[in-house]
């Protein structure tokens, strides 16, 4: 009797391992990049890798429960871009009326928050309401998006240098890390907590793994799909106002990037596409993955024309090593 | 006084042992690689590293992409300069002007020292980041794209209908040379735009609108394009429909392609900003401050903003440009550091 | 408040009948909501642009951008209706493109591999195609992801090809190509089309063709009857990377030059043509026909919108608008539908 | 009796997942002309058995032979070429292709001419395949998704019928059916039956899982009885009874009074749910419901009589195109069965794998599933209370499972039937509709099922049933009420004391 209790504790422990390769990813490319190229791990470097992951992992905070529930969004970077312009555009809109610069920049930021909460609602309940699937009708939006980012503002634009002190909060450091990391992860722990031990949570969970079950069974899917959607906005502005201070300043086109690199960082970390199974906390290693990687190329110099082979190369590793496949009723589509 | 800066030459005898055994980084940030003009400058870069190898300096050599997105060019260039620890010099196309200085402080956090070229805000000054941002040089994007709009306007004797091609919406390259291309129209009212729209800076979409607008206007005498990517594309839609050579074109980057098609009289006009020697010269000039030949803060500002030269490739120059950079690799001297500067 | 009073009226049987033709009807205009969307752009265009639009020569050029669009979403067709995604697309296109253009007669080195080079070219994509496939079905990673490492990685191979300096095809065949037509059809869109005949062998008349939508639908059914759901898989992709290799050859021809950029832009509106036209991105629904007029509406559209001069601006906005309306119109949406 | 020829035999079976043993060396003999019914209780391992026979999934150890030689299937394909082919538990068409092409599924080589299939040759073949059947009213090109699961079934036994005759003409067949009477009515499975016997008949064999007795006495020459993964009886049916196969398969002896009319409560008066009026376009009509506290409401009715859509417009699935639904009193009116849910109506489907289970999440995250709200403080829910709510279930119910933590798809089919069920009992629902609620479910779980049902509207509670059989609604319910064709045909008080008998129904059912 006592034999097998052990057993199970064995299989429970090398599930566990199973469940959080990523981890292991992490740590194996670390210990890679810095034999190719020691000075990775110095200090600064160490700097600026924690810090430039902020945006990206404010952004796949948002993307993880549309993943988790089986949806996706591929208009978060254009939204990202929408509410780039827009805050600056709002800044300088309010700048003649308003004195304090720190004020300009909340309530810019709170409209641009509102902005990115609406855009999510639309999209959320276009694809309840009307049935279209996320994947289309995000394409869709993308597009949207992109042409509402150019409207506002064609010209990549300067924070003014008599606004620029808000955005130093950007600089601070509390050791290694940076502000805008410790902002990211915080929120995206907060998010984490709503999703796996409120009701909303785990009712996302449910209907990733059956949608039709879940409404059976009293879920208020249409409610929480938006919501979703809308938090995902959010994020998506978030990360807009995240990348706006970063650069000091705005771009119709900055977000394009994100889309699919918030989408592989998502994945990296281990949620699964059909939706069903993930975790938040998953995604801030998956966040890191792909970071380490563009910071780690960069480090060791990869030959210039080799940077997308290799790129390529070493996310196809780290997904294929991190995804998880001890779930039996897995389908990998 | 400013005569002497002219003929200032890097005297390797000057620099001292150790700065030329410490390993300086080398790097060009540049915003992909679909662009054949882009690929001079990455030459430029290795042209100047092998004049490094000539006077003994230890380097290590990188080009960092950023794939046209603002954040990537930002992260590029901060790891680079950590990694190089203050022992760097580097090469800057800003993917945004509005992003010019975020590298620069990237740069100047690290000690290490940047020039930076086309893009950059009307208020920033490279004194702001001083020594670290060492020159900021420019072909004048809205002067190239109105004198090749000239060159063409000029060849359809001044009057008839023209496409134009501009490049990425929102980018700041395109939108000037297009503004060019607006002071050009002004002066010819005879030309007449019937067709505008943004080809992405890419071939195939080039030759996608231009296909169809051939359709609607088959009239048309001249197509104005924010670059060679997008005339080639639109000579390839003109050499379909059997138009070729009948139309005018103009692209500017050089591409030998177009310069060829203007030998062939398909194309008629591109200009020359010279990669090797923006990228070359830029680093060398970086060079000269981090082996402490130059102290930026010293120099006049006329030597540390300007102009480099631009060639406006016509029918009438074209086999000379041919001779020198197409059959022949360039050749540069490199201690001759202000050789890049337009008089 | 008639309808109602009328509705007490009749027996359930009745109200039956009359539900089930209402639902055959909804059905059937459902089926041939795209080509209506089709009609529609046609006629709006015709109208708004008149002679410009509905000219032979532009049909001639709505011909020639229709090809590589059409090869594109065929291949996608497949994977979609396995219920996977295929995002290597653009790369793939891509580096056939330019692998092909420095094997052939160019401007570039001596090569001149000639028709060899094409083949090779093809091969390549279907070997990417194929490792795809390998390593999304035996290493069991979601297909978007081995097919996004995949897009960087082709991407990659392309600017290796080439260095920097993209090669302008000499080889006097691949030149003659673009002007070459036949029955006033170019030559590049007979391409597509024998290839669109092939596809629709494959889906209508052969087992592979039923294993797709089999798997598509539910993977374990088929694998408990012993079909090998992998080689399926394996299959799919392979072809699809197939399709993509001769997609880089007509984006080429078309081009008179290889480089990356031949495969740009591709993949987004492949996806939005195979769901307009009616395929189910779940899997199991739909199929090459659909895709036809699903890229056709596409490629109307943008060469309608061309015509139009709209502000470049607002254009992909506009165009993203339609998408959506043109998808929720065609969609379908009984109570039971679920869209993830 | 005559010496029969060995079909099939299996020696000493062993199976092992991660995790669990289910099966622990069970033998099985199957001889030339015979129907063999296998019960068991829910998880004993008769799907398992049947998977490994099919070739779906190996045996960890154990021999088989079929026609005196050693048999081993890689895969179906392997094992119908041996003349075995299987019904599964859980439907195995493919509903996006017609009932034409699944028929013919990885046998489309049979009709390629030149490399091209001929449809209209194997939908021909088709029709003559469902004629033989006695399903020639099923169209061969129809899509699956376009029947109703029934039909759909008997398209599977068609299907395998067909498979397994494809071999060698004079070969012996064997057919395995795993549960295929749970979604028929009790016409479909007399015309089953009848097949069933004609198989035999020409010297075919069968193996018949089922939980209704009644049908396997009915059906079998032998019956084996599993339990634990273990043989725990094997009998000529001469000698088998009810009580036998009962007391074989749950480990004590029964009444066969399932229901215990005894303990049958009384409702009482207050309506907590009335319906007036209602109808929905084309399905049911002019539908008057009236549900007592305290009360289990059976409806009968065959397939298409609209039974299950009421269910589905009072839980707020569907919603009504007439009429008006009241609440205690209140009116209400549903657009998701979540606005029910907040009223106290909760329904559990029928369709379990499509509806009811959600893959990727425990047992225990599946019993809470309605009810997480109240299980939360402050909007946080409580891992404890989940977890002690699980084990409670698991316990009540006697849910065999590896622990809470389990997926729920890796049980066995009644032990996720029972978890669906536990969902509903759990959400503290005031009105359950219970679809179904023994589908699948082995005799000794239905009599603990009957037992909460009984305690749930002794609570006060009322429920509406839709029983798996006649008898059973009859038996649980306090008043039954008989719909045809989309109306209410009858309504029968039926308190313990008064039952009304099943020819009166059946009467007002067809
Ligand atoms: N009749 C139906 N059958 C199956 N699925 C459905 C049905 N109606 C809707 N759905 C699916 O279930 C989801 C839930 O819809 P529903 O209207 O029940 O949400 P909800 O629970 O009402 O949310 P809320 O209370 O916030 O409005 C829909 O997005 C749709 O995908
Ligand atoms: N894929 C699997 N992974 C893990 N355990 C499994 C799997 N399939 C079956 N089991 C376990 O094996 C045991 C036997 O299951 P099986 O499906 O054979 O039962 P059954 O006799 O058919 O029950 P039912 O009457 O409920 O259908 C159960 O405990 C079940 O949980
Ligand atoms: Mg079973
Ligand atoms: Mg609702």
């Amino acid at each position: 009797m006592e034999n097998v209790s052990t057993t199970k504790e064995k299989r429970d422990w090398k599930k566990t391992l199973q469940q959080n390769y990523s981890f292991l990813v992490v740590i194996l490319m670390i210990i890679i990049f810095t034999i190719l190229e020691p000075s990775f791990l110095n200090s600064r470097n160490v700097t600026n890798l924690l810090s430039d992951s902020a945006p990206l992992m404010i952004m796949a905070a948002g993307m993880t429960p549309v993943l988790i529930m089986g949806s996706i969004d591929l208009s978060l970077g254009s939204m990202c871009s929408a509410a780039n312009v827009l805050m600056l555009q709002l800044m300088l809109k309010m700048q003649p009326s308003i004195e304090n610069p720190y004020i300009i920049f909340l309530l810019a930021m709170l409209l641009t928050l509102l902005f990115g909460a609406f855009g999510g609602f639309i999209l959320g309940a276009i694809q309840v309401k009307l049935k279209v699937p996320s994947f289309i009708a995000s394409l869709a939006f993308m597009s949207v998006w992109d042409s509402v980012a150019l409207l506002i503002s064609q010209m990549p634009v300067k924070i003014p240098k008599a606004m620029k002190m808000t955005t130093n909060w950007y600089k601070i450091q509390l050791g290694p890390i940076g502000l805008p990391l410790i902002i990211a992860v915080g929120l995206t722990l907060i998010y984490h907590f709503v999703m796996t031990r409120t009701a909303f949570g785990r009712g996302i969970f449910a209907i990733g793994g059956n949608e039709r079950a879940a409404r059976i069974a009293g879920i208020r899917v249409d409610r929480y799909k938006i919501t979703v959607f809308v938090l995902n906005g959010v994020c998506a502005a978030l990360g807009a106002m995240f990348l706006l201070v970063k650069a000091n300043s705005s771009a119709p086109t900055v977000g394009e990037a994100f889309t699919l690199m918030t989408i592989s960082a998502v994945v990296a970390g281990g949620t699964s596409l059909v939706g069903g199974s993930g975790s938040l906390v998953k995604s801030i290693v998956g966040v890191f993955i792909i970071s380490i990687i563009k910071n780690g190329m960069n480090m060791v110099g990869v030959n210039v024309y080799w940077q997308k082979v290799v790129y390529g190369i070493i996310v196809l590793l780290a997904v294929t090593i991190s995804t998880d496949r001890t779930s039996r009723s897995r389908i990998v589509k | 006084m400013a005569e002497d800066w002219k003929d200032f030459r890097i005297d390797p005898a000057e620099i001292p042992q150790e700065k030329l055994d410490e390993t300086v980084y080398v790097a060009c940030s540049i915003r992909g690689l679909e662009n054949p003009y882009i690929n001079t400058i990455k030459v430029g870069m290795e042209m100047f590293c092998d004049y490094l190898d000539s006077i003994g300096q230890k380097y290590e050599m990188q080009v960092l992409d950023s794939g046209g997105s603002n954040d990537t060019e930002i992260n590029n260039m901060k790891q680079f300069a950590a990694k190089a620890n203050g022992n760097a010099i580097a090469y800057a196309d800003p993917n945004e002007s509005a992003i010019c200085t975020s590298l620069v402080e990237a740069m100047a956090e690290s000690g290490g020292y940047i020039g930076t070229a086309w893009n950059r805000e009307e208020e920033d000054s490279v004194e702001d980041y001083n020594p670290n941002w060492v020159i900021h040089t420019s072909p004048d994007n809205v002067v190239n794209g109105k004198a090749v709009a000239e060159a063409l306007f000029e060849s359809m004797g001044g009057e008839g209908q023209i496409f134009v091609l501009e490049g990425m919406l929102g980018n700041t390259a395109s939108i000037d040379r297009v503004k060019g291309l607006e002071e050009a129209l002004e002066e010819y009212p005879g030309i007449e735009v019937v067709a505008q729209d943004t080809a992405n800076w890419a071939t195939a979409e080039a030759l996608t609108l231009t296909e169809t607008w051939l359709n609607q206007y088959p009239d048309v005498k001249g197509i104005w394009c924010a670059n060679d990517n997008m005339a080639t594309g639109a000579m390839q839609a003109l050499e379909n429909a059997g138009l070729l050579g009948q139309v005018g074109v103009t692209g500017i980057d050089a591409n030998t392609d177009i310069v060829q098609a203007i030998k062939d009289g398909n194309a008629t006009a591109t200009c020359s900003s010279n990669g090797y020697l923006q990228g070359g010269y830029t680093l060398a000039i970086c060079y000269a401050a981090w082996a402490g030949l130059i102290d930026p803060e010293e120099l006049p500002i006329e030597y540390r903003e300007f102009a480099t030269p631009a060639t406006i490739i016509t029918a009438d120059n074209v086999d000379e440009y041919i001779a020198d950079f197409i059959d022949a690799s360039p050749e540069f001297d490199f201690s001759d550091i202000y050789f890049c500067k337009a008089d | 408040m008639d309808m109602a009073k009328e509705n007490q009226s009749l027996t359930i049987q009745e109200e039956f009948a009359r539900k089930i033709k209402q639902e055959n009807r909804r059905e059937k205009i459902i089926r041939w909501a795209p080509v209506f969307v089709l009609i529609a752009l046609i006629v709006f265009f015709t109208i708004a642009r008149g002679r410009a639009f509905a000219s032979v020569s532009n049909l001639v050029a709505i011909l020639n951008q229709w090809a590589i669009p059409l090869l594109v979403a065929l291949g996608l067709t497949f994977v979609i209706m396995l219920g996977s995604i295929d995002l290597s697309i653009d790369g793939t296109v891509g580096m056939a493109g330019s692998i092909c253009s420095v094997l052939v007669m160019n401007t570039l080195n001596d090569n001149n591999f000639g028709f060899l080079g094409v083949l090779i070219a093809i091969l390549c994509s279907v070997f990417v195609g194929f490792l795809v496939g390998v390593i999304h079905v035996k290493a069991k990673v979601p297909s978007f992801m081995v097919s996004f490492a995949f897009m960087n990685i082709c991407t990659g191979i392309a600017y290796i090809s080439y260095k920097g300096t993209p090669a302008t095809v000499t080889d006097p065949v691949l030149k003659a190509l673009p002007k070459v037509s036949f029955l006033g059809i170019p030559f590049i869109t007979w391409v597509a089309l024998i290839m669109l005949a092939i596809c629709i062998y494959i889906q209508e008349f052969t087992p592979f063709g039923r294993y797709i939508y089999a798997v598509g639908t539910d993977e374990s059914i088929p694998r408990s009857v012993g079909v090998n759901v992998d080689h399926v898989k394996i299959g799919v992709f392979t072809f699809a990377g197939f399709i993509f290799g001769v997609a880089g050859i007509i984006g080429l021809i078309r081009l008179g030059q290889g480089q990356a950029g031949i495969g740009t832009n591709l993949m987004f509106p492949a996806q939005a043509a195979v769901v307009i036209g009616g395929t189910s991105l779940s899997g199991g629904k739909g199929g090459v026909i659909n895709t036809v007029v699903g890229t056709l509406i596409m490629t109307v559209l943008i060469n309608g919108l061309t015509m139009m001069g709209i502000d470049p601006n607002v254009k992909t906005g506009i165009q993203g608008i339609i998408i959506l309306v043109a998808v929720i119109l065609t969609i379908k949406r009984g109570p039971t539908v679920i869209a993830k | 009796m005559d010496e029969k020829k060995l079909l099939f035999s299996a020696r000493d079976i062993t199976k092992s997942f991660y995790g669990t043993q289910a099966l622990k060396g069970v033998d099985l003999d199957v001889y030339e002309g015979e129907v063999v019914g296998l019960i068991g209780e829910n998880g004993a391992g008769k799907s398992t058995l049947l998977k490994i026979i099919i070739g779906v999934q190996p045996q960890s150890s154990g021999e088989m032979t079929m026609h005196g030689k050693p048999f081993a299937p890689s895969d179906p394909m392997e094992a119908n070429r041996e003349g075995i082919g299987m019904v599964f538990q859980e439907q195995s068409l493919i509903v996006n292709l017609t009932v034409g092409q699944n028929l013919f599924f990885g046998h489309e080589k049979d009709f390629s001419h030149l490399g091209f299939i001929n449809w209209n040759k194997m939908y021909e073949e088709s029709q003559k395949v469902l004629d033989e059947v006695n399903c020639g009213n099923i169209n061969p090109r129809k899509k699956v998704l376009d029947l109703n699961f029934a039909t759909r079934q008997m398209v599977e036994i068609a299907k395998v019928v067909n498979v397994t005759k494809s071999g060698h003409d004079d070969q012996k067949c064997l057919i395995l059916l795993d549960e295929p009477t749970s979604v028929l009515s009790e016409q479909e499975v007399q015309n089953l039956f009848t097949e069933i016997r004609k198989l035999t008949a020409k010297g075919h064999s069968v193996i018949f899982v089922s939980h209704r007795l009644d049908e396997v006495l009915e059906i079998s020459d032998r019956v084996y009885v599993y339990k634990d993964g273990q043989n725990a009886g094997n009998m000529p049916i001469a000698e088998a009874t009810e009580e036998k196969l009962y007391a074989a398969m749950v480990g004590r002896e029964t009444t066969t009074e399932y229901y215990h009319l005894d303990e049958q409560g009384k409702a009482e008066d207050d309506v907590v749910l009335e319906t007036r009026d209602l109808g929905l376009s084309g399905v049911f009509k002019h539908c008057g419901i009236k549900l007592h506290k305290g009360e289990i409401l059976g409806i009968v009715g065959v397939v298409g009589s609209g039974k299950e859509d009421i269910c589905s417009v009072i839980c707020g699935d569907l919603k009504p195109t007439s009429g008006e639904i009241y609440v205690k009193g209140k009116k209400v009116s549903y657009s998701s069965p979540s606005q029910a849910l907040d009223d106290g109506i909760l329904m559990i489907p029928k369709e379990r794998l499509v509806e009811g289970i959600v893959r990727g999440l425990s047992v225990a995250e599946n019993i809470a599933l309605s009810n997480a709200e109240k299980l939360s403080e402050h909007g946080v829910v409580s891992k404890g209370k989940i977890n002690a709510q699980a084990d409670e279930w698991i316990d009540k119910l006697r849910i065999k499972t590896t622990g809470r933590d389990a997926e729920l798809i890796s049980l066995s089919g009644g032990n996720q039937q029972k978890v669906v069920f536990a969902r509903a009992l759990a959400s503290g629902a005031e009105i359950i509709i219970l679809n179904h609620p023994t589908r699948g479910v082995d005799v000794g779980a239905k009599e603990e099922i009957y037992e909460l049902i009984r305690n749930v509207v002794a609570e006060g509670k009322s429920v509406i049933l839709l029983g798996d059989t006649l008898d059973e609604c009859i038996g649980m319910s306090n008043r039954v009420i008989v719909m045809k064709d989309g109306l209410i045909t009858g309504e029968f008080d039926a308190d313990a004391d008064n039952k009304p008998s099943q020819v009166s129904l059946v009467s007002l059912m067809m």
